[in-house]
């Protein structure tokens, strides 16, 4: 393909979007024709479209300015390139760590990469969004192959139910999500959030208030916030472990991009009304995710209500309703994902054909089977803990530095202290790693395109955390005051 | 006449119906479903009445593309239904409790 | 300007080496050891070579390092050390060297593991000790909780689990409270270098509250009493070199904390609560010491006798306030300062020494129950006799280092109050109490039992060992002069800066 | 004065301490006995050589550096030597007394397995004694203090495997720390008000400090001269045994008896009396200080007297007689006659020293016994032994002539004469101690060398006396017992020995007033049998002589006749009973309390694993909150909404 | 006048049907009143002049969703007993939010505090205006985006429905496209040798 060839112009801002959409077509009409036999073929090309997808943003989708496409229903700034290519990236390394194991399920499906990339579109549409629609379809892109991704396994009963769940009160959400915008474009008459940022003011109308709840409810759900956080445990542990990986990791990205838009653009005008409410729902997210993970036994539902928790840390980043915060929020959603990915990537690096390796105590001695792999896990679960040198440390000092920077130091320090709480779970994981015997559980298997990949993860999650820099130099870049 | 608060009082009803619904309801989930499509209903109400009463149609064209969605979400519901029913011959909600604490 | 960074070789080096012994694996132990005892001892060069070229006599920081680091959060990669930073540091190589050669032949367990975790803490120590920007101390410090973490918990006795989580949870938690302390000086200072940190003006209130931050992350390590049960577990259940380096380097981060963070950033809110510190501190030289005389688990006397004697280094840097109110000047003050610095040293050599001496009772019966032994020195005379200098070390004598942080502060303890003075120096005889009857219960007496009979007297290696800490006690109890001249300056320069105000419009 | 030779002094010991300490195997039982009593040798000499530079070539006082200890805060803390004629005086009697015990144990320790050791610890307990005495600064003092505290404690421990033996090392070195407790706080406060640790400025400073009070309680202001100098007594109350801090003294007879000798008698439990001298330039400003000093020595002098009187452990007996000989000497102190108590020191050093040694020659010849009871006739056995005992023991009940008598007679007179509140107390006591102590020396005398022979068969046949390496020292100390007393009575008490070294004010001059009536040792010596005191004593050897050899059976008459009286002395006033019942396990009480209460119970339980299991059970709640249930979730998102909107819509 | 009679005619049955949506122990009289409620909201939406999305409300949903609903319930072989037992003993609890809630949008539209004015009726269309047509416009020019999105939507549904459904059986006889594109000329026919019989 000829760069020449491509629209120039802003449209080709676009060209992520395009070639996503294009090559899941075109992935599922391959899938079709290449026949059970070598459907491995579909991974390799889905790896591949993900790699140029990687090229061609860098060529086209990254921006310095903001440019608006699609009369005005799609923004490109430097924030949308940098998402999309951190997603695309995300995906990439998610859909490699998946591999072995839908291949050990028998999860074989052309469909499941197709609806990877679906999903992926949705988080694209959210991330370039500038209308309340949209935002809309673009939730709901994501959303609905997130439902068919988490219920894929259909042999799995748990699977199923967890779908049904995640189903049934993502609806819900959406219904609300709905109510709320028909609010907002009531009272203001546009869809369009550039316009809807420049009308909306703080004031009496409850019109407003109304639209701002359900609004902030629906993105409470998207980030599994409490109250709206139950759908999360139950999904992370039902779904399979690559479903689950991609939901804890890429669909953070789209969520960020969400509440970005929505709230910190759109609703720029009237924060008063939803930094309250986002306090209030991170508060309660710090605490029954802490709370939560302290008490369970699986590895994958401990993970879901640490990412409740951290769903509070970067809510608390917007809950500050300075620009600070926002970058914050970046950069914590950034590591976690870096951090999170590698987490499942290693449980999905120990399982095997009829092993889940979903249970914490499954990691018991696995330091003295595979030092390595218990080296890295101790890294990934001290960065999540937030503890230097890892990159963990950083998010978290962001965030706490932008709530001080907006005077909100006593939701700092609760934010640290029940982090001390939730030390504990990450500990436990250590603690079974190094402390316990390993008993009969077996060595992992050498896998060394995974591990490989694997310690490259870790190593970031390192190196980023001796040298935060960079990373903290893009947020602000890209979000600029 | 017509006002706009008839309107949004009927979406408001609907709205608190449909909620009512979803967790008054602890048997059958198909009827989880139909209540959601309430809920839908209770927010298209509202964009369309706003749309006409503010004599701009993006509320409607906002209302096109929910219908649309809607539709595929209840295909999706469904199939997710179907699986479920084959997993568990049972649609039964309180029997969905593997997955707790 | 030097060309060579030496503190950033005194920091990466062991960390460089912990990571090579780490690659040796377990499997090439041998190799391993040799690792980690050449980077201790080139780390331990490495640091003397910095102590020949300090310059006594000014409390500029000296082998300063400035690279820029995180030019976001505007911190910096900012070296350097001062008169109460180096003998710290000279400390903490000091005291990885007979670590390392402590579990020569005791560790058989992991040990490339072992030393790796060692060697990295050292240089995380070191780092801590030459931090110069608040957040690359912060963090080297929580970094530090990581191998610690290990120690405990891999290599410790049977509560290890219980205890390294309460070493952990509880030392989090303190640190987090200073974490957002620092960033809230960061947000008024503009930047993370201590420096600048201390000279900011603070109201009287907000300089309150970063006190009362910063004083539970120093409490804990300290530990001060109340919140210092997790110490006695930890070092219960730690293995020797653990305890070694928690009772004679991770303590002193509390204490140089005070020193560092507490006293010159908040010289007013450390006026205001000063009576908290000088309580506690004698609640805790009096309370522990009574706690410690009941102990039967040697280590757990031990830590205990620890925590008692911290109290002597949060006492004597919180003194001069008092001195101020009794005397009408702040002569006199500089005797605690110096005092809790040389207490700090000083207890770190004969800390780790004791815990060394229950590591070689230990190694040779498997039990630290003072019940199970009695007349150890008729069958092991050489470490009969340098346990016994020790624990008169520890309970102060004259001429053995222990004496002369004590003797400093009693001092000085004297000038502010006479009753704090008659409190602090119960510890000679409540002191003298729990070190000489845990000597007579387990040293002195005839051969308790059959398996005290087959204990073999000090090898050579352990010998060595003890000796040259014997030898580094006896040293410095003799002649303590060149600490005391290192420390000059920049105690003088510390108390300057706790004594001006920082109430904007005060001074 | 040549610093060199001054560092020598006490260098010496300690250089053959360390030799025969770490290469005592190297060097075997004779090097190291050789290289220390070597050393010791030379100290002595040279000891006497700086006293005769003081005496005959009238050298000035030397006061002088040897190397900073430290500095801090301007406060400078330095190891020096101050050479005056009161340390000079004590130097000479250490290292006399220590070679003599040096030698004396080549023969008592000539079986011990731990001989080199014995002979290490001794010298460097000499090096420690040297250094205490030497000191021109309070840090120093302190060093060599408790550096003397430890040798003691290791020396009283010296059999290690005897549970008794480490229990009354452990008790000295405990007491001892109770006292120097006291001590660091003198010190402290010594530098809080002259800002110096130097002796010179210290003292220059007293009559400034005395004008100074301090406020220990609310409206409660003392003299701080007078808190800093209790503070100071109370570490000379531990070292040199007064009551209270007395109860180690009788226990340290555990230790071998050369150490009786050296440390218990002669020079350690000294080194208060030594100690309040130096200081005198502080005391004599406090009138309330000295008469505390003088209370307490009193009633050490007299009612430790009386338990020698019940005692049958020979040992003991000496041990209680030190006690009360301290007593007298720190009543000389209290009486402001500083000179008087270094002269009554000096001469109970030799007597002591000797009495110990001679108990020690006893006992080794009686294979370790020690109970009076089974001894008896004696005399013949062992004549140079008794001969020099006897010299020891008139020398201690203050017969004419002897040595005794000249520090003892002119204590009482110099308490007589003075005016302190107490000192009519006191005078009584010590009048009455001259009685007591007769008694219970010649009681020890007749019990052991004269009367029958009281020891069994198997002893008998076994007994052997003592070498010449034992037999020398006695003589050696037995001279100067007899005959120091008339030789330096003059010059120490009435011809200005001490100079400078001493201060006593005009008023307080008690001393001085005696030297009004002074004639000569001689005339002193004659005019006593005019005196109470010389009839006290002929008195207490009368009734020693009646109750043991005469009318043995009048002793136990007494005994039954007055059992309350003698169980209170049997059971040393219950001081012992009381630490041991009371003291003790109230602090082990109090550390059990404070540990399972306050750490374990109160800290560790209710606040650490009491929010640990506060957070668990919360962790179990937020479980349940997860049903399971589809509807629950739901109702929670619907009631979250319902909530937040609510709060909103009240706000507008 | 008339239309608000009819508006309130049909706001009453569309509640009530609503209820019974929501009460009825039975799916299919549950998902037949649900079609009542389309089409009677499909009414008010013609009352108020939006026409296309009336018909599309009643096509798409009445037409397609629902028969797909029925569909299930019929496919699923529902064991109806099991699932009539009936509310959950905090019925009360969620009448009570459903109240707050109507409470809460409807007290204040009602009291106008919405921000909006709610009170006056819609502007009259001009005669020739077709609702259908403007909304066509939109949606094919400045809405293009958004539609291609729901393209993918409908796509996502499609493969997701099919990928969750369809089941391979073991012993079912399908096409499998793969194996027929792939074939080559030299697979279609195998040649047998097989050894003449021997007769005994």
């Amino acid at each position: 393909m000829m760069p020449g060839a491509l629209p120039s112009g802003p449209l080709a801002l676009a060209i992520p979007e395009m070639w996503l959409a294009g090559s899941a077509c075109l992935i599922l009409l391959c899938d079709v024709y290449f026949g059970s036999t070598r459907r491995s073929l579909t991974a390799t090309l889905t790896m591949l479209a993900l790699t140029i997808g990687v090229a061609l943003t860098g060529q086209y989708g990254l921006s310095t300015q903001r440019f608006l496409l699609f009369n005005g229903l799609y923004v490109a700034d430097p924030l949308a390139g940098f998402l999309k290519m951190a997603a695309f990236v995300a995906m990439a390394t998610a859909i490699f760590y998946s591999q072995d194991y839908l291949e050990q399920r028998a999860i074989r499906g052309g469909e499941y990469y197709v609806l990877c990339l679906t999903a992926l579109l949705g988080i694209f549409v959210l991330i370039s969004a500038n209308s309340l629609l949209t935002v809309y379809l673009g939730i709901e892109l994501l959303s609905l192959s997130l439902y068919a991704l988490v219920a894929f396994d259909r042999d799995s009963g748990i699977a199923a139910e967890a779908a049904t769940k995640y189903f049934v009160l993502g609806a819900i959400s959406s219904g609300i999500l709905l109510y709320g915008m028909s609010m907002l474009y009531g009272l203001t008459g546009t869809l369009d959030l550039d316009r809807l940022s420049t009308i909306v003011r703080s004031g009496p109308d409850a019109a407003l208030i109304i639209g701002v709840a359900f609004v902030v409810a629906a993105i409470a759900f998207k980030f599994g916030a409490v109250p709206f956080h139950m759908w999360v445990p139950d999904v992370y542990e039902g779904a399979p472990t690559s479903v689950t990986l991609f939901i804890a990791t890429v669909s953070n990205l789209g969520s960020f991009a969400l509440i970005l838009r929505l709230l910190a653009h759109g609703l720029a005008g009237t924060p008063a009304i939803w930094t309250q409410m986002l306090m209030a729902v991170a508060v309660l997210s710090l605490l029954v995710g802490n709370l939560g993970a302290i008490a369970q036994t699986n590895i994958k539902r401990m993970l879901a209500y640490s990412a409740i928790a951290n769903a509070g840390f970067v809510l608390l980043g917007f809950a500050s309703g300075v620009n600070a915060g926002y970058q914050a929020a970046l950069n914590f959603t950034i590591a976690y994902v870096i951090t999170t990915l590698a987490s499942f990537g290693m449980i999905l690096m120990l399982s095997r054909s009829g092993f889940e390796h979903d249970q914490i105590a499954d990691f018991k001695g696995l330091a003295s089977r595979d030092p390595l792999l218990a080296a890295m896990m101790l890294a990934l679960m001290f960065s999540t803990a937030g503890v230097p040198p890892f990159i963990g440390f950083w998010a978290k000092l962001w965030i706490i530095q932008a709530l001080l920077g907006s005077r909100h130091a006593w939701l700092a320090t609760f934010a640290v202290l029940i982090s001390v709480v939730g030390a504990f779970y990450y500990l436990r994981v250590v603690w079974y790693m190094y402390f316990e015997a390993a008993g009969d559980r077996p060595v992992p298997e050498a896998r060394a395109r995974m591990r490989f990949i694997l310690v490259i993860n870790t190593v970031a999650v390192t190196v980023m955390g001796v040298l935060p820099n960079a990373l903290l130099r893009i947020c602000e870049r890209v979000l600029p005051p | 006449m017509i006002t706009l608060a008839h309107l949004l009082t009927l979406s408001a009803v609907l709205f608190a119906l449909s909620v009512a619904g979803i967790f008054l309801n602890r048997k059958n989930l198909l009827l989880l479903l139909m209540c959601i499509e309430l809920l839908l209903l209770a927010a298209n109400f509202n964009f369309v009445a706003f749309s006409r009463y503010l004599g701009q149609l993006d509320g409607q064209i906002f209302v096109f593309f929910v219908l649309t969605v809607a539709a595929a979400e209840s295909a999706i519901g469904l199939a997710i239904l179907v699986v479920l029913f084959r997993e568990r011959r049972s649609i039964n909600v309180e029997e969905l409790d593997q997955l707790r604490g | 300007m030097h060309q060579i960074g030496w503190l950033s070789v005194v920091i990466w080096l062991p960390v460089a080496g912990g990571l090579t012994t780490l690659a040796f694996g377990d499997e090439r132990a041998r190799q391993a050891r040799w690792a980690a005892l050449v980077t201790s001892l080139l780390a331990l060069a490495a640091c003397v070579r910095l102590y020949a070229e300090f310059a006594n006599g000014t409390a500029q920081f000296q082998f300063v390092e400035r690279v820029s680091w995180i030019p976001a959060l505007h911190s910096q990669y900012y070296l350097g050390v001062d008169g109460i930073s180096l003998p710290l540091i000279l400390l903490t190589a000091f005291m990885t060297v007979p670590v390392v050669i402590a579990g020569w032949s005791v560790v058989d367990k992991r040990p490339a593991q072992y030393y790796a975790a060692f060697l990295i803490m050292e240089g995380l120590m070191i780092g801590v000790f030459s931090a110069m920007d608040s957040l690359l101390f912060y963090f080297f410090w929580e970094a530090m909780l990581i191998p610690m973490f290990l120690i405990i918990g891999v290599w410790g006795g049977p509560r290890r689990v219980y205890a390294t989580l309460k070493f952990f949870l509880y030392t989090f938690l303190g640190s987090v409270l200073m974490l957002v302390a620092l960033i809230y000086l960061y947000l008024k200072a503009g930047d993370y270098s201590i420096a600048a940190m201390q000279q900011l003006p603070l109201t009287l209130a907000q300089q309150r509250w970063i006190f009362l931050a910063f004083l539970l992350a120093f409490a804990v390590k300290v530990p001060m009493w109340p919140v210092h049960t997790w110490l006695p577990d930890a070092h219960v259940e730690a293995p020797t070199g653990g305890s070694v380096i928690l009772a004679a380097i991770m303590l002193k981060m509390g204490g140089y904390g005070l020193l560092r963070f507490s006293l010159p950033m908040t010289p007013d809110a450390s006026h205001q609560l000063d009576w908290l510190i000088v309580s506690l501190s004698l609640i805790a030289i009096v309370y522990i010491a009574f706690v410690a005389l009941v102990q039967q688990d040697m280590k757990k006397l031990i830590a205990y006798s620890s925590i008692a004697h911290m109290g002597f280094v949060t006492l004597g840097a919180f003194l001069v306030f008092y001195i101020v109110a009794a005397t009408g000047s702040a002569k006199g003050a500089i005797n605690g300062l110096d005092g809790a610095v040389v207490q700090m040293i000083s207890h770190g050599l004969i800390s780790g020494a004791l815990f060394l001496c229950v590591g070689v009772m230990y190694d040779r019966l498997h039990t630290r129950d003072i019940n199970a032994y009695g007349g150890v020195v008729n069958v092991m005379p050489k470490f009969g006799a340098l346990m016994v200098l020790f624990a008169l070390a520890n309970s102060g004598l004259p001429g053995t280092s222990g004496f002369v942080g004590e003797f400093l502060v009693i001092l000085a303890s004297f000038k502010a109050s006479f009753w704090f003075a008659l409190l602090a120096a119960s510890i000679l005889v409540v002191g003298a109490g729990y070190n000489l009857w845990l000597v007579k219960r387990v040293i002195f007496g005839p051969v308790a039992n059959a398996q005290v009979a087959k204990m073999q007297d000090l090898n050579a290696r352990e010998f060595l060992v003890l000796g040259v800490l014997a030898a580094a006690v006896l040293l410095l109890g003799v002649w303590p002069a060149p600490l005391l001249n290192m420390m000059e300056a920049s105690v003088q320069h510390l108390l300057q800066q706790i004594l001006t105000s920082k109430i904007p419009g005060a001074a | 004065m040549n610093q060199t030779l001054l560092l020598a002094i006490p260098m010496l010991p300690l250089i053959a301490a360390l030799i025969a300490g770490l290469a005592g195997k190297a060097i075997g039982r004779a090097g190291a006995a050789a290289v220390t009593i070597g050393a010791v040798g030379a100290s002595c000499v040279l000891s006497c050589v700086v006293l005769k530079q003081m005496l005959v070539d009238q050298v000035p006082n030397y006061d002088g550096t040897v190397y900073t200890w430290l500095v801090s805060d301007g406060v400078r803390m330095q190891v020096g030597f101050l050479t005056d004629r009161l340390s000079a005086l004590m130097m000479v009697v250490v290292t006399f007394v220590s070679l003599c015990v040096h030698v004396y144990t080549i023969g008592y320790m000539e079986d011990d397995p731990g001989y080199q050791r014995f002979f290490a610890y001794i010298s460097l307990f000499t090096f420690s004694m040297l250094m205490l005495v030497m000191a021109n600064n309070f840090m120093q003092l302190f060093f060599g203090w408790e550096a003397v505290g430890v040798v003691s404690y290791l020396l009283i421990g010296f059999w290690y495997t005897r549970p008794t033996a480490i229990f009354a090392g452990l008790k000295a070195f405990l007491v001892n720390r109770v006292g120097d407790f006291g001590f660091v706080l003198g010190i402290a406060g010594v530098l809080y008000y002259t800002g110096s640790m130097d002796y010179q400025p210290a003292f220059a400073a007293a009559p400034e400090i005395a004008t100074k009070s301090m406020i220990l309680w609310h409206g409660h202001a003392w003299s701080a001269l007078t808190v800093i100098c209790i503070c100071l007594f109370i570490g000379a109350m531990g070292k040199s045994a007064q009551i209270p801090l007395h109860v180690w003294l009788p226990d340290s007879m555990e230790g071998p008896t050369p150490i009786s000798a050296l440390i218990h008698a002669a020079t350690m439990v000294t080194a208060g009396i030594f100690m309040v001298a130096r200081m005198s330039p502080l005391f004599e400003y406090s009138p309330t200080a000295l008469s505390f000093v003088l209370v307490i020595g009193a009633t050490t002098a007299l009612f430790m007297g009386f338990l020698g009187i019940v005692n049958n452990d020979i040992k003991r007996v000496i041990a209680y007689s030190t006690l009360s000989q301290l007593g007298y000497m720190t009543v000389a102190l209290g009486v402001s006659g500083y000179s008087v108590a270094i002269f009554h020191l000096m001469t109970h050093a030799f007597f002591k020293a000797l009495l110990f040694l001679a108990a020690g020659a006893v006992i080794i010849a009686m294979h370790h016994e020690q109970d009076m009871r089974k001894m008896g006739g004696l005399r013949h056995r062992m004549p140079v032994t008794y001969w020099t005992a006897l010299i020891g023991a008139l020398a201690l009940i203050g017969t004419p002539f002897f040595s005794g008598f000249y520090s003892k007679d002119a204590l009482i007179d110099a308490v007589h004469a003075s005016h302190r509140y107490g000192a009519g107390y006191a005078y009584w006591c010590v009048l009455l101690g001259v009685f007591v102590t007769a008694l219970y020396t010649f009681r020890m005398i007749f019990m052991t060398f004269h009367g029958p022979e009281r020891f069994d068969h198997h002893t008998s046949e076994h007994f052997h006396d003592v070498g010449w390496d034992m037999k020398a020292p006695l003589v050696a100390l037995a001279i100067p017992s007899l005959i120091i007393g008339y030789l330096t009575v003059e010059p120490i008490l009435f011809g200005g020995y001490f100079g400078s070294a001493i201060k006593v004010l005009q008023e307080h001059d008690v001393v001085g007033e005696l030297k009004a009536e002074w004639l000569g040792p001689m005339a002193f010596a004659l005019h006593s049998v005019l005196s109470a005191p010389a009839w006290l004593a002929a008195l207490g050897v009368f009734t020693a002589w009646w109750c043991v050899l005469k009318r043995p059976q009048v002793g136990e008459a007494l005994r039954e006749r007055f059992s309350g009286l003698y169980r209170v002395l049997i059971n040393k006033y219950y001081f012992d009973w009381f630490n041991e019942n009371v003291l003790v396990p109230l602090a082990l009480a109090l550390g059990i309390l404070l540990w399972r209460g306050g750490d374990q119970t109160l800290i560790d339980g209710a606040m650490v694993n009491g929010s640990a299991h506060a957070v668990d059970r919360l962790a179990g709640a937020t479980r349940l909150l997860q049903s399971g249930f589809l509807y629950s979730y739901a109702f929670w998102m619907i009631i979250g909404l319902a909530v937040s909107l609510g709060w909103f819509l009240m706000h507008i | 006048m008339l239309p608000l009679i009819l508006f309130y005619l049909f706001a009453t049955v569309l509640v009530l049907a609503a209820v019974a949506v929501i009460v009825s122990r039975n799916p299919v009289y549950a998902a037949l009143s649900l079609v009542l409620c389309f089409v009677t909201s499909a009414a008010i939406w013609l009352l108020i002049e939006a026409e296309f999305l009336a018909i599309v409300l009643v096509l798409v949903y009445v037409g397609a969703v629902m028969v797909l609903f029925l569909f299930v319930i019929m496919m699923l072989d529902i064991d109806l007993e099991e699932l009539r037992a009936g509310f959950t003993r905090f019925a009360w609890l969620g009448w009570i939010v459903a109240g707050v809630i109507v409470l809460e949008i409807a007290g204040v539209v009602l009291t106008g505090k919405l921000g909006i004015d709610v009170t006056r009726g819609a502007a009259p269309l001009p005669a020739n205006y077709s609702n259908t047509q403007e909304l066509g416009a939109l949606l094919y020019g400045r809405y293009a985006y958004p539609f291609e999105i729901a393209a993918m939507v409908l796509l996502v549904a499609i493969v997701a429905a099919i990928a969750l459904t369809l089941r391979h059986r073991p012993n079912l006889k399908a096409q499998d496209i793969g194996r027929q594109v792939a074939a080559r000329a030299s697979e279609r026919v195998r040649l047998v040798k097989m050894d003449s019989e021997h007769r005994e």
